[in-house]
């Protein structure tokens, strides 16, 4: 089944070098704007990067079918960086300096993307994150595209502060994002009246949870609060279900099921979790059925699940496109100034706005609860500002900013 | 094959010719970015060298050469940052790795810790620094205005500089003649090494402990100063490899990088210099190929070609090139009998 | 027996035991400067158990070694030969990925600067007759020659005492006739243990024959007077004979 | 009270677990001095027989305890006839080969599977220790590592094939003479501890998930396991995993993950220097 989903990809790929020619031919300059992509395909961040993958090749076909940009078709140059940093700055310098690429789209743990962004600013490359991360960033040469916790974990609390009580439990990846998104799901249970019991935090590759499980039965809890990332992280799950605490005690994640974890694990592991994202498979909007069904024609029905890292990839990319028509330009200062500007695009998640102060996005949220294998939407929030990236930076007064803030939580 | 402690001022002048040739031809040759990337490449042949040597010449397998290569970019990192001026910090980034080579070798060495588990506590102790560093993602494991970073690691470490001028980085060109030198330097310095009594000792322990002890030799001492050297050396390519992606993360310490450079030195020759240094080109080069298409997966590809190695070539590439040439060299006055290496030795 | 006031090797009480078997029992051992002793014995003797004690090989259970007066009970191999204690083991150990110039080179060396060392490599593997073969890998070298090369690098370390563990085991007739005149000729100058099984290499070479059996010093007396020894014949001879 | 109810029933899972890693690599090691560098990439396929089978309809018994074992054991004995046999006596390029063994095993996982597949889910529920509920199919798990170490040890001990087995790893040449052909018996042990692997692999899918890179996080704590068990590798292997099953599980109760990991792996390198005897193999010597 997937090797079919391959040789789609692979004559998905050739139609889109066939088609190449055909559009020069129409447009006056032939000349391409190149479009860089890095993205981890195989190794153990590849099922992330596959779907942000698909999803780039998406938007670019689309871009390409309408006649391309500026008369000129979109060539996207991507290289598979293996999940290894060190891969991530050498294609990062290749795209920059050997291909010219006019921008680039990707990265995707904070660890890629800090390797690779000063490679941006040091060789003017413009750049797009286009994945859901804890905020921060605040670099005139870099758009951040995807949800940070101050969208999503407010509206996750709150559920489960209605829902499920006052007493939570958190349980976080020990790295940036774990240890920010911890922070955050602390205040944010504080500030509506609740209390966080312990906050526990786990390297990537932990896969054994069975004294963290026995802990929080001790804590008694009225909430599990999770950010728990990554395959490995998977097991707490099956292991909270082997254990039969499934009925017991709620989970709630601004994690789980990003990837493909509702696809990896059986209903009943699953079934009653919460989670908030900029963007569910499930959401219906006839924007977003459009947008499922167009990777799904063109990738094959297996893709296992398209969430939010395939939306925002989507939408950074089309916002990037708007960018560029706008500045009638791929020069890189002109596109900044249009992309400052106040530029949105209606995407699979609604409208996309992107804003001029932190570079990051004005987004929907939704929180949504797994019920047999797919997500079920239960509210939903517009236009969420990225409040906690707004509250350490400022582009538009201090324009020559080019730091990552570790955003200090009150 | 081992037998070549080294085989004569011939090839070292050449090598270091051609070393100099590379050093000064490329940046008329390359771009800036094929300049960059043998930057890396450069950077982790100096890495390879140091296993390269001690496992090569002084028979200590290391699974844990990773530790000291990280230690070294993070050493780098924390001491840029905080000192200014990179001199001291490139100084410290290949005392510090040494010192804990130091150590690390006292207590396997002197704790008669047998070969195999030389390997063990290797492996077990890049384990260690690998998760200790992973975890220092909390506000505070700072040292002075360093944060650690966890596994993000730290970005943007500035650039080596002209000594004693913070305020004048070197650009990319420059860093290219710094790590290229480096390599020469390190290469200059091992064939040194074991050109003297001490590379004799050193080879001769690889050879036979009990020999060599019966001798007069103590193996640990000995054992010890190679190890504290291999770490520096391995440091030094930390320190490179810093600077030349500006950054540094917990993945330097991680086990696929040990095993990375392992299989530079056996695809390149284990028990020469020369085949470090190609091994270490020829892969990454391979692998930076392999990530340009998206046909085949990645690893299915190195993985194929590492058994197909092992398969035909076990000896690693400059083995087997040297004795086709001595082959070749030798055939005709000598006919059948087997030619014997190392006799042009000074 | 020698009547120096130090002897140049003292062995007191020399006592090994492996779990419950006792190798080596509450052994005596005394050797003068310039002495030449045979260790004999049948397998199992504790011959090879006692040479290893000697040489920091294995720690004794019990009892101390003297070397010159000087404690070396225990010391570490590469301690022992620093006193000026050389070694040739039973199995020949040998730098076999080096030339045979190198491998008495590195035992030049601990000694003397590098130039040095080489003339003294050079001269040592004249005098033991490999000069033919100097720059031979070790390893490609017949039983024999290895044998010497191990007792060239021995030499070249400028010992005052020379172990040698079966100097003559594997070797032809011719070989073996070579190599005793190579210990008798070293032995002008240096005092020498040697360890053999092959009884005409004993009786070409031997003045002194220590007769090791069941972990003790069964008889220590001129060689002629041993080799007629009854005991002797019946534990060793006759075994051998059979 | 309770509480040290479960304290104690997660240990024993802890031990479990490592006695399950281990034990296949073990007997490849032990027995035969060879570093099979793909050991987590033989686990992991046993998961993803287990997983497979399955999603395909197979009984989750029959896929863990048959399909696994019976899939990584043909599959080691293919290894061991297309490679590992002409490698004997090389153990670095023994190293080699299975450390490119290993990344072509998740290359192709990952490009006939992909890198989603479903998983399985444990089976049998929870049960109650006092207040606190353990996972029944933690028991299971505890149950079929201790009859995997009893099954081996009877089987090296007791049986002629054992026996077999044992002579030639000692001394190859003498069982020769002996009438034994030596090869067969290298291969039968190598699909021997392939298929343990597998079962292990099949058995801990429930809990761990199946992914391609999933070896990868288990590989240095089954060496560690291993190596510190000593040259008795079935007695060895069960001392080491009780010994680091219960540091690292008291140590990540009482302090977090992070530092139970350190501690485990302090204390393999603390053992290793206090008993560096236990050690017969000296496998990093060069193979020439």
């Amino acid at each position: 089944m997937a090797l079919n989903r391959r040789q789609f990809v692979q004559i998905g790929a050739a139609a889109g070098l066939i088609a190449a020619p055909m559009i020069n031919r129409r447009a006056y300059a032939a000349e391409p704007i190149k479009v860089g992509s890095l993205l981890d395909l195989s190794g153990p961040l590849g099922s992330s990067g596959q779907t942000m993958y698909d999803a780039i090749q998406l938007a670019a076909a689309e871009v390409n079918a309408k006649g391309g940009l500026l008369g000129r078709p979109v060539q996207l140059i991507n290289y598979d960086t293996q999940s290894t940093i060190q891969l991530y700055s050498q294609y990062a310098q290749q795209l920059a300096l050997k291909d010219k690429v006019d921008v680039v789209h990707g990265g995707i743990t904070s660890a890629s993307r800090e390797a690779i962004r000063p490679v941006f600013d040091r060789f003017r490359v413009l750049y797009f994150y286009n994945v859901l991360y804890e905020g921060g960033v605040c670099d005139r040469d870099t758009f951040c595209t995807g949800t940070t916790p101050a969208q999503t974990v407010n509206k996750l609390v709150d559920y489960t502060l209605k829902n499920f009580g006052k007493k939570a439990y958190v349980i976080a990846a020990d790295y940036n994002y774990g240890q920010i998104t911890a922070k955050w799901m602390k205040k944010y249970t504080q500030d509506g009246g609740g209390s966080v019991v312990t906050v526990d935090f786990f390297p990537l590759d932990v896969t054994n949870f069975s004294a963290t499980i026995g802990k929080i039965q001790e804590a008694k809890p009225d909430v599990v609060l999770s950010a728990l990332v990554g395959s490995n992280h998977t097991a707490f799950y099956r292991q909270w279900a082997a254990a039969g605490m499934k009925s017991r005690i709620p989970i709630a994640s601004t994690t789980f099921g990003l990837v493909n974890e509702l696809a990896t694990l059986d209903a009943k592991e699953s079934d009653g979790i919460i989670t908030a994202y900029g963007y569910y498979e499930e959401i219906d909007t006839p924007a977003s059925k459009d947008f499922v069904k167009a990777i799904r024609d063109k990738f094959g029905a297996s893709v296992p699940y398209i969430g939010e890292l395939a939306a925002v990839t989507y939408e950074g990319f089309h916002l990037w496109a708007e960018g560029v028509v706008k500045a009638g330009s791929v020069d890189r200062m002109k596109d900044i100034v249009a992309l400052e500007s106040g530029i949105s695009f209606d995407g699979p998640s609604g409208k996309v706005t992107l804003d001029h102060a932190t570079h990051h996005t004005i987004r929907n949220a939704y929180v949504g609860k797994a019920v047999n294998k797919k997500w079920q939407v239960l509210q939903s929030f517009p236009n969420q500002a990225p409040a906690d990236t707004a509250a350490v930076c400022d582009l538009i007064k201090h324009p020559n900013t080019d730091k990552m803030f570790v955003i200090d939580v009150k | 094959m081992a037998g070549a402690i080294a085989s004569g001022w011939a090839s070292f002048a050449a090598m270091l010719l051609a070393g100099l040739v590379l050093m000064f031809g490329l940046p008329h040759v390359f771009d800036l970015f094929g300049l960059l990337q043998m930057t890396v490449f450069v950077a982790m042949a100096v890495l390879a060298l140091s296993q390269g040597f001690i496992w090569g010449y002084g028979g200590i397998m290391s699974f844990g050469q990773s530790a000291f290569f990280g230690l070294g970019g993070y050493t780098y990192a924390v001491a840029v940052m905080n000192l200014g001026d990179s001199t001291g910090a490139v100084a410290l980034a290949i005392a510090l790795p040494a010192a804990f080579a130091a150590l690390l070798g006292y207590f396997m060495f002197y704790g008669r810790i047998s070969d195999a588990y030389v390997g063990v506590v290797t492996l077990t102790v890049t384990v260690i620094l690998f998760n200790v560093f992973n975890s220092t993602a909390g506000d505070w494991y700072t040292i002075g205005n360093a944060p650690l970073g966890g596994f993000n690691g730290m970005p943007s470490v500035p650039p080596l500089n002209i000594p004693g001028h913070p305020d004048e980085p070197l650009d990319p060109g420059q860093l290219w003649y710094a790590a290229m030198g480096s390599l020469i330097l390190v290469y200059v310095l091992l064939r040194g090494v074991l050109a003297s009594r001490f590379g004799r000792v050193v080879v001769a322990i690889r050879e036979n402990e009990t020999r060599a002890m019966l001798l007069g030799y103590d193996p640990r001492l000995y054992k010890l100063l190679t190890f504290t050297l291999g770490g520096g050396i391995a440091g030094l390519a930390g320190c490179l490899f810093t600077n030349w992606g500006s950054f540094i993360s917990p993945t330097a310490f991680s086990l696929a990088q040990s095993a990375q450079i392992i299989i530079f030195v056996l695809v390149g020759g284990l028990g020469t210099l020369l085949g470090p240094i190609l091994g270490a080109v020829a892969i990454q080069y391979m692998v930076t190929l392999i990530g340009a298409q998206q046909k085949v997966d990645g690893n299915l590809i190195v993985g194929v070609v590492l058994i197909g190695f092992v398969l035909l070539v076990p000896q690693g590439v400059v083995p087997v090139v040297r004795n086709v040439l001595q082959r070749l060299f030798v055939r005709t006055p000598r006919g059948g009998t087997a030619p014997v290496a190392s006799e042009a030795r000074p | 027996m020698n009547a120096d006031a130090v002897p140049l090797l003292e062995a007191r009480g020399m006592t090994m035991r492996f779990g419950g078997v006792t190798a080596v029992n509450n052994v005596d051992f005394v050797l003068g400067e310039v002495e030449l002793r045979c260790l004999i014995g049948p397998n199992g003797a504790g011959k090879s158990t006692f040479f290893k004690m000697l040489t920091g090989q294995l720690t004794p259970t019990a009892g101390t070694v003297r070397f010159r007066g000087e404690d070396i009970t225990g010391a570490y191999p590469h301690q022992v030969a620093r006193r000026g204690v050389g070694i040739k083991t039973q199995v020949p150990n040998v730098f076999d990925g080096l030339t045979v110039r190198e491998n008495v080179f590195v035992a030049a060396a601990r000694l003397h600067q590098a130039r040095t060392a080489r003339r003294i490599a050079d001269e040592t593997i004249e005098h033991v007759g490999l000069t033919r073969i100097a720059g031979r890998m070790v390893g490609q070298l017949a039983h024999g020659q290895r044998q010497w090369v191990e007792i060239a690098a021995v030499l070249a370390q400028e010992p005052d005492l020379l172990l040698l563990d079966e100097p003559a085991a594997g070797m032809n007739k011719e070989e073996v006739a070579r190599t005793s005149e190579l210990i008798r000729e070293i032995n002008k100058t240096k005092a020498l243990i040697v360890v053999e099984h092959d009884m005409q290499f004993i009786r070409m070479i031997a003045k002194t024959v220590t007769v090791f059996n069941q972990g003790s010093i069964l008889i220590e007396d001129d060689v002629h007077t041993v080799l007629s020894n009854q005991s002797v014949r019946d534990v060793y001879l006759g075994r051998q004979a059979a | 009270m309770d509480l040290i109810g479960l304290t104690g029933f997660n240990i024993l899972v802890a031990i479990a677990t490592l006695v399950l890693l281990a034990l296949g690599l073990g007997v490849i090691y032990g027995m035969m001095r060879i570093i099979n560098l793909a050991h987590g990439e033989f686990l992991m396929l046993g998961a993803y027989a287990t997983a497979l089978a399955t999603n395909h309809g197979v009984n989750i018994w029959i896929s863990m305890l048959i399909v696994s074992p019976l899939v990584v054991g043909i599959f080691g004995l293919l290894v061991e006839r297309l490679f590992i046999r002409f490698l004997y006596g090389r153990m670095i390029d023994t190293m080699l080969a299975t450390w490119g063994l290993s990344l072509a095993l998740i290359g192709l996982v990952t490009t006939l599977f992909g890198t989603t597949v479903q998983g399985v889910s444990a089976p049998l529920g929870g049960f109650a220790i006092g207040r606190y509920q353990g996972s029944l199919y933690g028991l299971f798990l505890v149950a079929c590592a201790a009859a995997m170490l009893g099954g081996l040890y009877a089987l090296l001990r007791t049986t002629r094939f054992g026996l077999i087995v044992r002579a030639t790893m000692q001394n190859p040449n003498m069982a020769a003479a002996l009438g034994v052909s030596p090869p067969r018996i290298y291969m039968a042990t190598f699909a021997l501890g392939s298929a343990l692997t597998g079962l292990a692999g099949g058995l801990l899918a429930p809990v761990s998930g199946t992914a391609p890179n999933m070896g990868v996080a288990f590989v240095a704590k089954s060496f560690i396991t291993v190596l510190g068990g000593g040259a008795a590798f079935v007695t060895g292997t069960g001392l080491a995993s009780t010994l680091f099953g219960i540091i690292d599980e008291i140590a990540t109760e009482r302090t977090t993950p992070v530092f139970g990991e350190v501690a485990l792996l302090l204390s393999a390198v603390i053992l290793i220097r206090v008993l560096p005897q236990g050690i017969t193999g000296r496998f990093f010597r060069r193979s020439t």
